[in-house]
């Protein structure tokens, strides 16, 4: 097995008298892909709100590469390597398809305080967003105003800028959320080939695609692990069975 | 940030304009297209905070006035004092205001921005209308106008009216010059993607709360810049000028000359200037047409004048225009 | 200040709150519920002290002037929401502010056209003209007294206004989310029409209550306007109780900043503002949402 | 360096930066004397002061309308802008009034800070001739002071200089001031206090709130807590019926009396009723003055325009065309002959309401000083405290 990159300790989120996360306790390894599934209101997008500092844990901790990240901002922990894209599209949507990316590479310099530079001419900039673009595959509408693309669209694009920012550990919230058949396909596709480079915790509801993707599977229920292992052991888990998939039109949002 | 073509040869045809207009216009009108100029710059570095930060603030008529007052405060009533140190430490006065009260303001968003830059600006607003030693309510004069000299040289003797005009059309054009390459920048790039969509922003790396903070105070200098010139061209200042009256008006002046464009918010102070200047002539309720007018625009012209503008020089949607903008700028990145 | 002194102040500063509280308590409803930030609520007051004046002197009764004052407010705002501020709901708070402030200066305007520039007084109804003697010195004026009273029932009212009734219960939902109201089968337009009106009036009324201790003159709603955004915002948007505490606070606070330090007193209030919204942004009984 | 000499006074006013004035000086004295004068105004017609504004154009145009409705023979336009009491517009109105109307007379202004900002434009280009029928900011006819610059209403020293023997002769020793801190109040104030000083009495407390403020109710506590022998108040329109209203409902005026200067309690007699009873004021005009000028004044300017509508203010504005009118009649209505017309102007007697006056060299009223006070709704005469009283014209070297 691959090194940890990634782990949490009793992680915690309360919201009043609710644990949207309840002592979560996880690891997850390097160069796989690890999905998280469960009903609705499960907390697995709080848990994700919590990796990538949107959130504030109430207790417990997070180590990424042996390090604390639990209190810091979103910011920086994207700035350690951690990506995320969002279960609502979250883009720049009066900015080109090449400017969101841009503004994704740009984040990888030191700062940007830089006031009479021109920005155009940081090249590696350009070219990293033009690449991230091609890996997403956008290239062909670098100058479309992000709002005006299709919904599927939006999504890849939101990965592309995400890739922009070269992350290790990607956070993938239900990036199949809403889409047809044939722009689900071509996402399934991108997290195939992101899957060779990149660590990724993917949260998504079309238990095909998860089972056809992932590496290992968490189950979580009302705020806490019920089961966690490789998609075979899941599958066979009764517990599992009865908790969730009884009452869960797979692949239905 | 770039100009499509239209509007670049219209800025320059505007420049044009502004640059022999002395010989040409009255008196009068030469010294009311001082006022819209500086009026121009003031609304200008307002349009970096609203229209290119996202950041909607009641309170820019303190910094503006700030800087008015450092100068009336630093001349003395026999002569003038040298622009080359009297102008930066105007500017610097408000931009160190402008860090203070960023560093609070900044923080929060929304109507509690619009509240909380209130609350400081009416400080400021009373801490000079209660400064008896600086005139109180009454205000400052300002006897002389800075000098530039070096040596026993004149540079430029701004006492004379068409020096001054040349000069506030210097500082208009070089203000805009350097907003937008300031726009162009890795860090305008940054502010713009904040006014879009700040926690994407930030969820992808950038500190948001020091680039808002750092537009603010830029903001704020360049709103000291265009008080320093007004109390130049006026020779007085009071706290009227930074009264939230003042605040609301240029509001509205970049409103009404378009959002998010800088060349706008220069054409909103000229339409706001000479409607007032207008109607004033015809009737003592001209504040009546100007409530109407400012509803009109709030309902009807969102996009202010630059949009009516972009529509008919484009003569299709506004967002098709964008969308073209947005396609030169890349294609020259 | 010995203790009788202290006290009498805080009593000058409690009253002055309730004062406070009764003007504000329109604008953070408006505020709070439909998200507009309203400019226009010091001319309503105003409008309001102009109409009681006038009615006043019409019928020779200032609570009959008060009783059909307010329905005229409320049609009038009527007419305005829905010619104006209707349009502004989907929109940002820029178009507010303007709009707003364009209603400032033609509600002002038609004051001076209807009314003229005169100053005028409301006569203090006959039943609440006594004093009460505090101190060896000071009298205190029942009508005073009163204003309190009004303010301390509108603040009970409207609590149970909000914690029974229907409309209440959109309150606390947080009405600014237009969807979910509208999932619950309200018609959002209809209580946004209401409630702006309901401010309004709240506005007009304070300023009918406020006419005669206070002489009504044009530009009296200018000053208001501004000190009555700072209890709302320092009570938190929408929130009645918050806008309580914050008049509170801000009439102690004028009221003390007055005594001991006349040389900053109305720096002290904004100071007093910007203090609370550091260490609390969204107001002291403020929800934590992002607009 | 330009210099404007005036040869039949012997004022002389430098012009520093020579050009400044040069695009400036006006081609209208070239103007034939067909075409009608006019007259600039700049007032507030808007806001709290809206009503000084009214009155004071009402006057004027009645003074000239008394006279023919003509200026040494010539009609005459106005051209009124609202000041809208803001200071920082008060440059670009003058300018407009100068440069693009082309006004040969400015009338106004009412506030304090707009006066000093007009004072400086004007006096600095050497003309027109301005009139201020309000503003008394000392500084006008003080340090600001220039020979093209009139004032028929009064200095802010002059109301309040008399108040302080007047108090110490009513038996008072101590007393509190209160005003609006701003600078009228606070030169009215000042000139009070130091009057009462001199008589030998003593203020124990001076309280400035700010202005425009009328939250008085924890200032009254800090009065009723003192106890001074009496307490000399500046406040003006709607802020004075608060301060009259809040003092008489919080008791104290039964126990301790109220002074102030004249605009404590002028034109507000009527909505502060029964608050305003009793109230000793000084000032330079008051309503029952017993000289023909004002019964006449009272009688047409109250036909005209409503009774019991005519104030000080109206006289400040009426006399303003009494001193315009003595100055074109002069040149047969050649603006152009401006050093003659100020020196009409400044040598004119004024057959004023307030009675007879004259201008000293600074081009204040030389004026009398009257103990008024409320009675039944209406300013009484209690006595002359000054006779001739002239500014001290502080700063003024023209």
């Amino acid at each position: 097995m691959t090194p940890v990159i990634l782990s949490t300790q009793d992680l915690t989120a309360q919201f009043g008298a609710i644990s949207a996360v309840d002592f979560v306790s996880l690891e997850f390894r390097q160069q796989q892909l690890h999905a998280i599934i469960g009903p609705n209101g499960a907390g697995k997008t709080t848990f994700i709100n919590l990796l990538s500092g949107e959130l504030m844990p109430t207790t417990g901790t997070i180590h990424y590469l042996g390090k604390d990240i639990s209190q810091l901002s979103a910011d920086k922990i994207s700035r350690l390597g951690i990506g995320r894209s969002f279960q609502k599209t979250n883009i720049f949507p009066t900015f080109s398809c090449l400017q969101n990316c841009l503004l994704g590479a740009q984040s990888r310099l030191p700062h940007s305080m830089h006031f009479f530079q021109r920005a155009s001419r940081l090249t590696d900039v350009t070219e990293r967003a033009q690449r991230s673009l091609a890996l997403c595959g956008l290239s062909d509408r670098e100058n479309s105003i992000a709002a005006m693309m299709s919904y599927g669209e939006q999504r890849q694009l939101e990965i592309g800028m995400m890739l922009a920012t070269e992350p290790q550990l990607l956070l993938l919230d239900e990036p199949l959320a809403g889409m047809g058949t044939i722009e689900a396909q071509r996402v399934i596709e991108l997290i195939q080939a992101l899957k060779q480079d990149h660590t990724i915790i993917l949260i998504e509801h079309d238990m095909q695609a998860v089972f056809v993707v992932a590496d290992r599977l968490t189950v979580m229920v009302n705020g806490k692990v019920i089961a966690t292992g490789t998609v075979a052991e899941i599958r066979a888990n009764k517990m599992v069975q009865e908790a969730f998939f009884a009452d869960e039109v797979i692949g239905d949002d | 940030m770039e100009f499509s073509r239209p509007v670049r040869w219209l800025l320059l045809l505007a420049v044009l304009l502004l640059a022999v207009f002395p010989f040409v216009g009255a008196d009068y009108y030469t010294e009311l297209v001082v006022r819209i100029m500086i009026f121009g710059i003031f609304a200008m570095s307002l349009d970096l905070l609203i229209g290119f930060t996202g950041l909607v603030s009641f309170g820019h008529a303190a910094f503006f006035g700030l800087a008015g007052y450092v100068l009336a405060i630093v001349t003395p009533e026999s002569s003038g004092v040298s622009l080359f140190w009297s102008l930066p430490l105007s500017i610097l006065a408000s931009g160190l205001a402008a860090a203070i009260i960023g560093w609070f303001s900044v923080r929060t968003t929304g109507i509690y921005f619009i509240m909380i830059t209130l609350a400081f600006a009416q400080m400021v607003f009373y801490y000079f209308q209660e400064a008896v030693q600086w005139g109180g309510s009454d205000g400052m004069f300002l006897f002389f106008r800075p000098t530039v000299t070096i040596g026993n040289t004149v540079i430029l003797d701004l006492e004379q009216n068409r020096t001054f005009y040349y000069f506030v059309l210097g500082s208009l054009v070089a203000s805009l010059l350097l907003v937008k390459r300031l726009l162009g920048s890795p860090f305008g790039r940054v502010i713009m993607g904040i006014k879009a969509n700040e926690s994407r922003t930030r969820a992808i790396g950038y500190a948001t709360f020091y680039y808002k903070w750092v537009s603010f105070i830029i903001a704020g200098m360049l709103a000291g810049l265009a008080g320093y010139l007004e109390v130049t061209h006026t020779g007085t200042i009071s706290p009227g000028y930074l009264a939230w009256h003042e605040s609301g008006i240029v509001i509205m002046v970049v409103v009404l000359g378009g959002l998010g464009t800088l060349y706008g918010p220069v054409i909103g102070a000229f339409v706001f200037v000479v409607l007032q200047d207008t109607l004033q002539d015809y009737t003592s309720h001209w504040l009546l047409i100007m409530g109407i007018l400012v509803i009109l625009i709030a309902l009807f012209l969102p996009k202010g004048v630059t949009g009516l503008l972009d529509q008919i020089l484009y003569r299709q949607g506004i967002q098709n225009t964008n969308n073209e903008d947005h396609g030169h700028q890349d294609h020259r990145t | 200040m010995d203790l009788t002194v202290f006290l009498v102040q805080v009593l000058n500063g409690v009253q002055y709150g309730f004062l406070l509280f009764l003007v504000s308590s329109g604008l953070t409803l408006v505020f709070g519920i439909m998200g507009i930030i309203n400019l226009a609520h010091g001319a309503f007051y105003m409008f309001g002290a102009y109409i009681v004046f006038w009615l006043n002197g019409v019928l020779g009764n200032f609570f009959m002037a008060i009783l059909l004052g307010v329905p005229i407010m409320i049609v009038l705002s009527l007419v305005i929401e829905r010619f104006a501020i209707s349009y502004l709901y989907q929109r940002d708070h820029l178009c507010q502010l303007l709009l707003t402030y364009g209603l400032i200066l033609i509600l002002n305007e038609a004051q001076l056209l209807i009314w003229g520039s005169d100053f005028y007084s409301v006569p203090v109804p006959e039943i609440l003209s006594g004093r009460i003697a505090l101190t060896e010195n000071q009298d205190y004026p029942i009508y005073r007294l009163f204003i309190s009273v009004v303010g301390l029932l509108l603040a009970g009212g409207m609590y149970l206004v909000i914690q029974k009734t229907r409309l209440g219960m959109i309150v606390r939902a947080g009405a600014s989310n237009r969807e979910m109201v509208e999932v619950l089968g309200i018609n959002i337009n209809l209580v946004f029409s209401i409630v702006f009106s309901v401010g309004a009036a709240l506005a007009a009324f304070s300023g009918m209550i406020a006419a005669p201790v206070s002489s009504v003159f044009p530009g009296m709603g200018n000053g208001i306007l501004i000190v009555s955004f700072v209890v709302v915002v320092i009570g938190g948007i929408g929130s009645i109780k918050g806008a309580f505490i914050g008049a509170m606070l801000i009439g102690l606070a004028t009221t003390f900043g007055q005594v001991l330090l006349p040389n900053l007193a109305s720096m002290v209030v904004y100071a007093l503002m910007a203090g609370i919204l550091v260490w609390r942004p969204q107001g002291l009984y403020g929800r934590t949402t992002s607009s | 360096m330009t210099t404007i000499f005036d040869g039949d006074r012997r004022h002389f006013l430098t012009l520093a930066g020579a050009t400044a004035a040069a695009g400036f000086i006006p081609t209208r004295f070239a103007i034939a004397g067909n075409a009608p004068v006019k007259i600039g105004i700049l007032l507030p017609y808007s806001g709290t002061y809206a009503m000084l504004g009214e009155s004071i154009t009402n006057a004027f145009k009645m003074r000239i309308d008394e006279a023919g409705g003509k200026l040494g023979g010539r009609s005459v336009e106005y051209v009124a802008i609202d000041s809208e009491m803001s200071v920082p517009k008060a440059g670009q109105n003058v300018n407009k009034l100068i440069s693009k109307q082309k006004a040969d007379f400015i009338l106004g202004p009412v506030h304090s800070g707009i006066a000093a900002v007009m004072a400086k434009i004007i006096g600095k280009k050497g003309s027109p001739i301005m009139i201020d029928p309000n503003a008394g900011s000392n500084a006008v006819t003080g340090a600001l002071c220039a020979p093209n610059i009139f004032r028929t209403s009064f200095s802010n020293w002059q109301t309040a200089v008399m108040a302080g023997p007047a108090m110490y002769d009513a038996g008072h020793r101590t007393i509190i001031t209160i005003s609006w801190k701003y600078g009228a109040g606070i030169q009215m104030m000042q000139a009070g206090r130091e009057s009462f000083e001199k008589a030998g009495g003593k203020s124990v407390k001076d309280i400035l709130n700010p202005f425009p403020s009328v939250e008085f109710q924890a200032h009254l506590s800090t009065i009723a807590d003192m106890k001074p022998d009496a307490v000399f108040a500046f406040f003006s329109g709607g802020g004075a019926i608060k301060f009259l209203k809040d003092y008489e409902a919080a008791g104290l005026k039964a126990k301790i009396p109220l002074y102030g200067t004249g605009f404590l309690t002028e034109g507000v007699e009527k909505p502060a009723g029964s608050a305003a009873e009793g109230v000793q004021t000084t000032l330079h005009y008051v309503r029952d003055l017993p000289n023909e000028t004002n019964k006449r004044f009272i009688a047409n300017y109250e036909k005209q325009f409503g009774a019991g509508k005519s104030n000080v203010f109206a006289v400040q504005g009426y006399d303003a065309a009494s001193l315009l009118l003595q100055g074109m009649a002069a040149v047969d209505g050649d603006v152009g002959a401006q050093g003659k017309i100020i020196s009409a102007m400044g040598s004119a007697v004024i057959d004023s309401p307030r009675g007879k006056f004259t201008f000293s060299k600074s081009h204040n009223p030389v004026q009398n000083i009257y103990l008024r006070e409320v009675r039944n709704g209406k300013q009484v005469t209690l006595k002359t405290l000054a006779k001739g009283l002239e500014d001290p014209a502080v700063g003024c070297k023209a």
